[in-house]
């Protein structure tokens, strides 16, 4: 008896994966049993409605939802995604469908008392449908209806004292990687930084003033578990600048086979004896390890800190202790020029409170894209049009080797007048006096 | 239904509101060994798939339990969730970055009977609700999109076809036995919301027909000038239509010059470009992130085209289970799947993979394509 | 008693290495004894004011010769490169300083008595003074005079039985390096291929009809001697198909320390005992090679050929006897866009006179660069502004994985209609019908 | 002096007219030995620096003697190395691909005493006619171009800084002590005749100064269109000036544009670029053409200018020898430079050859410029 016939989702039930349309259809009759005792504000049968809208985009393989137009909050130019459907006589329930995002706390822990009281919310006021998370890192509240949005923003930060996350022009919600909470590789406080950092820039989170979207990612070391070098205009990497600390039983241990290689990650097959030098020494991307013996030997100078012989032996190795992070900049997707990664601006950086150098540098790159960049135009693209030493010059960083995986291979290079001996300014005539035309 | 006001004054839009507060602070949410050992973790350890210590130079040790679901979810799942947190883990639980749920405890025996009562429960119609895995050197969670569920721009949907290849992969979420992380990502068109960029298989949801023009419509509904720029090879030009003795102005497309990125469709929605045959999922492959022995590489265009086969999109995740088998039969130990097809070569890759080599798959996107091409005489027969 | 005083070149006839000067100014003696004997057709004290007008330029930190303007033999577009002296006055003897470009034989070979009556007639008719070889190639006659050229060019013709070589928008000189005249590696004749394509294409050789230069070179095997892969539109570079050859008693000889590695290349410094581990299977770019027991054991199908092993091991290890060339296309220095490597457009083509399989590659190459190509564009510019494709598609080569280093990593890929099922006319009304507005 | 006629007739210049007839056949000037065993070569030796032995399938021997020169040669010594291969090697001899003289014989004894006699030849002031060396895991002779002795365009001179720069690295010419061939170029502009663009160690000119205008003359001497369409960075506008009175078209540069090329002097001769403190020169290392190992590599810019500083350029000259010490103590037997720097990283490479990174050195000539930018947290310090 549901509302809507819906073959093709049905299928989708079956299958050991959890499956999305049983959600959706425990849901709707979740809903249809609370009638009478919660006063839904948006149509009960909305999540049937979704499931009607998403059979027919099977049956006709396109998409039934157009363009949201400028729906949000008063004073806020981002946190909500609007979004209409374009059978609206069909599915009633969903001819309005905003989503709205909710800034995520850091590494994504909760209480359930706080998403006991979101849910409670989200029914009473959405669709009950979520996304746990967006590709961002925010909550991300699937379908309201146009005047709901501010009763839910009033509900939101009055009773859960909590806040919308970025869409639009502005700086998008920033995301961290679990870091020091659980991890042992992690070199400095991602939460920590990217609350502050959160706090800090809220006017520009909520108010576009940007050229176009801005993201931080914090990554507590090269792993990467928020992958903030693929996709952050600037990622924050931990490192450290001393020595891998060593505990040379441990190394003895794994060798020996008492302890298992990469914590276990790979005890799903037989890789036979775990070898030192192929698994680790081999493989080290800079040469900068040998066994003295039985002992292990890094060459730390070389090391380019990338994890791999800590991540295989963490018993044995730990991350240096003289930490701080790396800051790359102008990750993006492809549109339109094409994907970047971020490239490396700041090789090294402490991590104190009040993080006053790193906001210096945010500021310093936001001036210069403001200035320099174009309607739409992430900074990515900006570096890439006008040349990484702009990028330089406008964050008053020297500039060093390790800024380059290779020094130019054209030798076309822009010299400025001040550069050259005796400058630009030049009289043919004397010129002339030693070569005829 | 009768309209419950929160508070809120249309009228004074700005009486006690209250903006600016950020997010809740994380401490707030952390278990109580997590605010004691913070910063002090020794090592941990992967038990078994979706299950691992991590130990504090204090003694402490934290067990989580890792399980995969649909990041699509519904309330009543969330609160099932907190149900089964408040009962193991004293009412804490996070998500990952990768859309799976982590409930932290802090015995082993607690961990123990919370995966025999995650593993048991089920939805009405069969599948598991919180099946255990996505450790280690397996297939963890798939990162997607909105696809049909939500966005205006999608060239195919995300949660069918996340689902159809997670069922598919399901016994790699559930054990460790490739030589390293596989990720899997989708994205619904061009605009790639995620890191299918740079994930080790990534499926793409692509257009293949130039936007339709609804001419009559298009200049009460577009800014034609803001249409005409959105598009980066500048095949859109301003023109005029006779509609009904009417002159209207519009755009025309040189399709010719279209790359089908569905930008001019983001700015006019009078400019379509969905069609059921033409759009459909390019697979790419060899991306990753980390910066594990190798810096991070972007994924590869491997098949141009599988087309939009709902519910189950069996092309795509056959082509998807190939590379799988193909990658954990020739890749060494620690070895990424991007990793590994550039030691043996593409030219092996497409060979082992059994994916056909059409020209699509050779760049010619700007300057950049000529180093993509070969300029050796070192190559494979 | 020189003509001009020269301190600064006079500097340069100091040190080890050959001096020029040195070797001008006993030119400029040999002339001035020849007096009389030699009825010099320009002026005698040519070469002195060749040392006067290059220290003029040492003084000045510039160059004293301009724009040569169109000079040449008739009929001919190219092999004269016209340069005038910008202080005729102070420098007669090299006021006209045109150069010719003698189309230099196959691997650089010569007879004394060719030579000799070279010199003889670049006596009489030019300065005396040439490049023993230029850049391309060729022969290059370094300055005569303008009504000189047809008289070159008639005795070089009628006496010598040989022609000039290329320049402006031409096939500029083919060449080759020595190959199988004196080389184990080369897995095809290189001096014969180089020669029947120079007599082929005589015609394109001096008669410009491209839209820019357009160069062959032919190396022998993927070594690369004359370093075509860098320097030529069209590379044609030996290898072959089946497996190396291996001698397993040479290997053992190797290991043993009775063969030097490489040939004796090393032998400069005590590199300790030969490794084969370290030096030869260790540095196999495809990791194709191991020790069985201790024999070489080589997985033909995975070698990609790079010579390394051949090159260490020479009395070991021999070419395959399946021999053919890899054409590689669009090779060039950096002006304008960049340099380019060439890339890989024939992976292999058998060499077998008369070489049809191989001409018809190159002349659908080139009837392609004349159709699409602009106004000095070079082939690897066209190729880049046009697409890889378009070349496969002009040359009717199936595109395979061999072709690309990796496949694209931008998915924008630009669909033929003809490649889409139900092509791009569609009917918006239709759509309408289930998409509203 | 008395006209002496070739025959050729300007009234009639087709008569008898013989025309491409190309070069003489190779094998009219093999040596027998060649002749008799092309094609059949077993394998070869380095004897010592400069004298290869070839061994063929008939067993026999043909012995190489190699040596170096100015390629920049007078007839006069062309005709002493004609006695000398009349009196060894009956009448033979090649030139290699790097301008060295090989002599080849048919026995030890033989290679001994030419190589003896090649030894002892000198020029009056001293220096070697003859050196005997260049093969191997050393340093041969330098390709170059014109420079100052005879082009139009160049920014330093070939002869000269090639000259200066053998006499530093001589030791290198005679002995194999390095871990690999070391190839070093001289292109005196960015036009890179030859092959500088991927070299070991590349010597190249280039100016720094904007051309000027010789406007008076610029209309006269020059196509101004042609000018216009050189300049690949649109650099290059029409405009107008007064010269006494007369409003004469000329041309203008946008100096903050000017990349240097002299792409419209070579168009234009009244666009003059040359200048003595804007003139100097580029050094760029590890590039290679060889497939050995690695695939071709281009050289990069490792010192943005050294000044010409005539007749003996000490800048460049000790920067070059600086690199070549720091390769032969860091570098592994069989690396190339350019293998090398790529092993111990870039940021290695500056310090152990002691020099300066400037900002010149980091790409920003158009999109491929991103690439060569470093994109991951692998680095060293
Ligand atoms: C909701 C979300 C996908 C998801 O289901 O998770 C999303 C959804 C949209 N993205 Fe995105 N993006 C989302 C994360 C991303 C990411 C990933 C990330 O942030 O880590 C990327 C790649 C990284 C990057 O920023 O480059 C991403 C790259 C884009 C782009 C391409 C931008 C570019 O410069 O390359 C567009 C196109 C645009 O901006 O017009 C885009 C545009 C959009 C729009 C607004 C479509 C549009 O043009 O209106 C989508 C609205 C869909 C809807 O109906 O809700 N979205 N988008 C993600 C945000 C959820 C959250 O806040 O947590
Ligand atoms: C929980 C999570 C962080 C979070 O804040 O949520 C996490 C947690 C850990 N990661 Fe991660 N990673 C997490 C996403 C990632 C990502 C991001 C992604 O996939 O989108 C990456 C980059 C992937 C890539 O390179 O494409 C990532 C690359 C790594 C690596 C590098 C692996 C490699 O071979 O390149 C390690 C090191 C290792 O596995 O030994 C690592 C190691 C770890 C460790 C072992 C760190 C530790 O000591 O606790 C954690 C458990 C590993 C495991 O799951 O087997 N983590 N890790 C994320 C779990 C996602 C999931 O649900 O499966
Ligand atoms: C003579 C020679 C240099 C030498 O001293 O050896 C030479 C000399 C000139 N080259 Fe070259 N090129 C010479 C080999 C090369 C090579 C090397 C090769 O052919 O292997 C290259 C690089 C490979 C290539 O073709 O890209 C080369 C790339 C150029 C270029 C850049 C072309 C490009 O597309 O990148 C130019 C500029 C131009 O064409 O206007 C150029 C232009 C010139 C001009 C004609 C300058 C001009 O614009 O008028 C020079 C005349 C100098 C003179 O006064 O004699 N020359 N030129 C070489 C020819 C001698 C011979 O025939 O053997
Ligand atoms: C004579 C010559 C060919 C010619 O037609 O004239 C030649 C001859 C030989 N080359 Fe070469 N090469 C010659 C220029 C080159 C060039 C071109 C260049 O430098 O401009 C290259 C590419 C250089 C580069 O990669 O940048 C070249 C890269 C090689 C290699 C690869 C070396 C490497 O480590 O990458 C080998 C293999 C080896 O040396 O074992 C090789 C090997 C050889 C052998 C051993 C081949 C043989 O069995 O006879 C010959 C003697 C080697 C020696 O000189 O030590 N030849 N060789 C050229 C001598 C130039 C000179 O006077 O010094
Ligand atoms: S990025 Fe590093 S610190 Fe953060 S969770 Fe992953 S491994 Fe731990
Ligand atoms: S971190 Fe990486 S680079 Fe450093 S020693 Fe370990 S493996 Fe080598
Ligand atoms: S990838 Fe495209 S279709 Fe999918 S959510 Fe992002 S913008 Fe929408
Ligand atoms: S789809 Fe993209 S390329 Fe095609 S017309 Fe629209 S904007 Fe232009
Ligand atoms: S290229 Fe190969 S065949 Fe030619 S000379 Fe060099 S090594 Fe011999
Ligand atoms: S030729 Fe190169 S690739 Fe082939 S086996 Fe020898 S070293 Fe390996
Ligand atoms: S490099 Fe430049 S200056 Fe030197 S010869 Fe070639 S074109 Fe002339
Ligand atoms: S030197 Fe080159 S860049 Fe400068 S104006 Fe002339 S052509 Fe343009």
């Amino acid at each position: 008896m549901a509302k809507h016939e819906t073959p093709m989702l049905d299928q989708l039930e079956s299958g050991p994966w959890p499956s999305f349309v049983s959600d959706i259809k425990q849901e709707a009759a979740s809903r249809k049993a609370k009638v009478g005792k919660v006063d839904f504000q948006v149509p009960v049968d909305c999540p049937d409605d979704i499931l009607g809208v998403l059979e027919l985009s099977y049956k006709h393989g396109r998409t039934h939802w157009k363009h949201g137009g400028i729906v949000g909050v008063f004073g806020y130019g981002g946190g909500v995604i609007g979004r209409y459907c374009d059978q609206p006589e069909k599915f009633p329930g969903v001819a309005h469908f905003h989503t709205i995002r909710v800034n995520q706390p850091g590494g994504k822990f909760y209480t359930t008392e706080y998403l006991r009281a979101l849910c409670d919310l989200w029914e009473l006021r959405g669709s009950g449908i979520t996304n746990m998370h967006g590709s961002t890192g925010d909550i991300v509240l699937l379908g309201t209806h146009t005047p709901q949005l501010e009763e839910f923003f009033f509900d939101l930060t009055h009773k859960m004292n909590q806040d919308l996350g970025g869409s639009g022009s502005n700086l998008r919600t920033p995301s961290d990687c679990i870091g020091q909470a659980r991890c042992e590789y992690a070199c400095y406080d991602t939460q920590a930084l990217c609350y502050a950092l959160t706090m800090e820039y809220q006017d520009e989170l909520h108010r576009p003033a940007f050229p176009y979207k801005f993201k931080f990612k914090f990554d507590g070391c090269p792993n990467c578990c928020v992958a903030s070098i693929a996709r952050s205009d600037m990622s924050f990497i931990g490192t450290w600048k001393d020595d891998i600390k060593i505990n040379q039983e441990a190394v003895a241990a794994y060798i020996g086979g008492e302890l298992k290689p990469n914590a276990g990650a790979h005890a799903g097959r037989n890789w036979g004896k775990f070898d030192i030098a192929k698994e680790v020494i081999d493989l080290c991307p800079s040469g900068c390890m040998k066994m003295d013996g039985n002992k292990l030997a890094i060459n730390n100078r070389e090391c380019t800190r990338c994890m791999h012989c800590i991540n295989v032996m963490p018993r044995a190795l730990r991350i240096g202790d003289d930490r701080g992070l790396s800051i790359l900049v102008g990750a993006k997707a492809p549109i339109l020029d094409g994907a970047q990664m971020g490239s490396l601006l700041v090789p090294f950086i402490k991590v104190e409170e009040p993080y006053d150098e790193i906001k210096e540098v945010i500021e310093k790159v936001w001036d210069w894209w403001m200035e320099e960049g174009k309607n739409r135009e992430r900074l990515g693209e900006l570096i890439k049009r006008a040349g990484f030493q702009k990028l330089l010059e406008a964050t008053e960083i020297a500039p060093m080797p390790q800024h380059v995986k290779e020094p130019r291979s054209n030798p076309y290079i822009f010299w400025k007048e001040e550069e050259v001996e005796g400058g630009w300014n030049r009289d043919v005539n004397e010129f002339r006096k030693h070569h005829q035309r | 239904m009768a309209f419950i006001s929160s508070g809120y004054d249309p009228k004074d839009p700005m009486k006690n509101r209250i903006t600016d507060i950020g997010p809740r602070k994380f401490d707030e949410f952390y278990p109580e060994i997590v605010k004691k050992n913070k910063g002090k973790w020794l090592y941990h350890e992967i038990l078994e798939p979706g299950v691992l210590v991590h130990v504090a130079e204090s003694g402490d040790e934290l067990y989580t339990v890792r399980c995969g679901g649909a990041r699509l979810m519904s309330i009543s799942l969330i609160r099932e969730i907190c149900d089964i947190a408040d009962k193991y883990c004293d009412g804490h639980l996070r998500f990952t970055t990768r859309n799976n749920i982590e409930f932290l405890v802090d015995s082993k025996e607690k961990a123990a009977a919370l995966k025999k009562d995650l593993e048991g429960r089920k939805f009405a119609a069969g599948s598991h609700k919180f099946p255990v895995g996505g450790t280690g050197a397996g297939i963890t969670n798939i990162v997607h999109t909105q696809g049909w569920m939500h966005c205006h721009t999608p060239a195919t949907d995300a949660s069918g076809p996340v689902k159809a290849t997670m069922d598919v992969l399901f016994e790699d979420f559930k054990s460790m036995r490739l030589p390293a992380h596989l990720r899997v990502s989708l994205a619904c068109c061009l605009n790639m919301c995620g890191a299918v960029h740079c994930s080790d298989i990534a499926i793409l949801g692509i257009h293949r027909k130039p936007p339709m023009l609804d001419h009559e419509y298009l200049d009460k509904m577009c800014e034609i000038p803001l249409a005409i720029a959105a598009c980066p090879t500048a095949a859109i030009k301003p023109s005029k239509v006779e509609v009904g003795g009417a002159k209207l102005n519009t755009v025309a497309v040189n399709n010719e010059r279209c790359m089908f990125c569905g930008n001019c469709y983001t700015m006019c929605p009078a400019m379509p470009l969905a069609d059921k045959e033409g759009d459909g999922i390019v697979i790419m492959a060899g991306g990753k992130v980390s910066n594990r022995i190798s810096a991070p590489k972007f994924s590869k265009v491997v098949v141009a085209f599988l087309p939009n086969n709902a519910p189950r999109w069996p092309e795509t995740t056959s082509v998807i289970k190939r590379m799988v088998e193909a990658y954990a039969k020739g890749a060494k130990k620690y070895e990424r799947l991007g990793e590994w097809a550039e030691r043996i070569g593409w030219e092996r890759f497409f060979e082992v993979c059994e994916l056909p080599f059409t020209h699509h798959l050779i760049d010619d996107f700007r300057d950049p394509a000529y180093y993509t091409w070969r300029q050796t005489t070192q190559f494979k027969f």
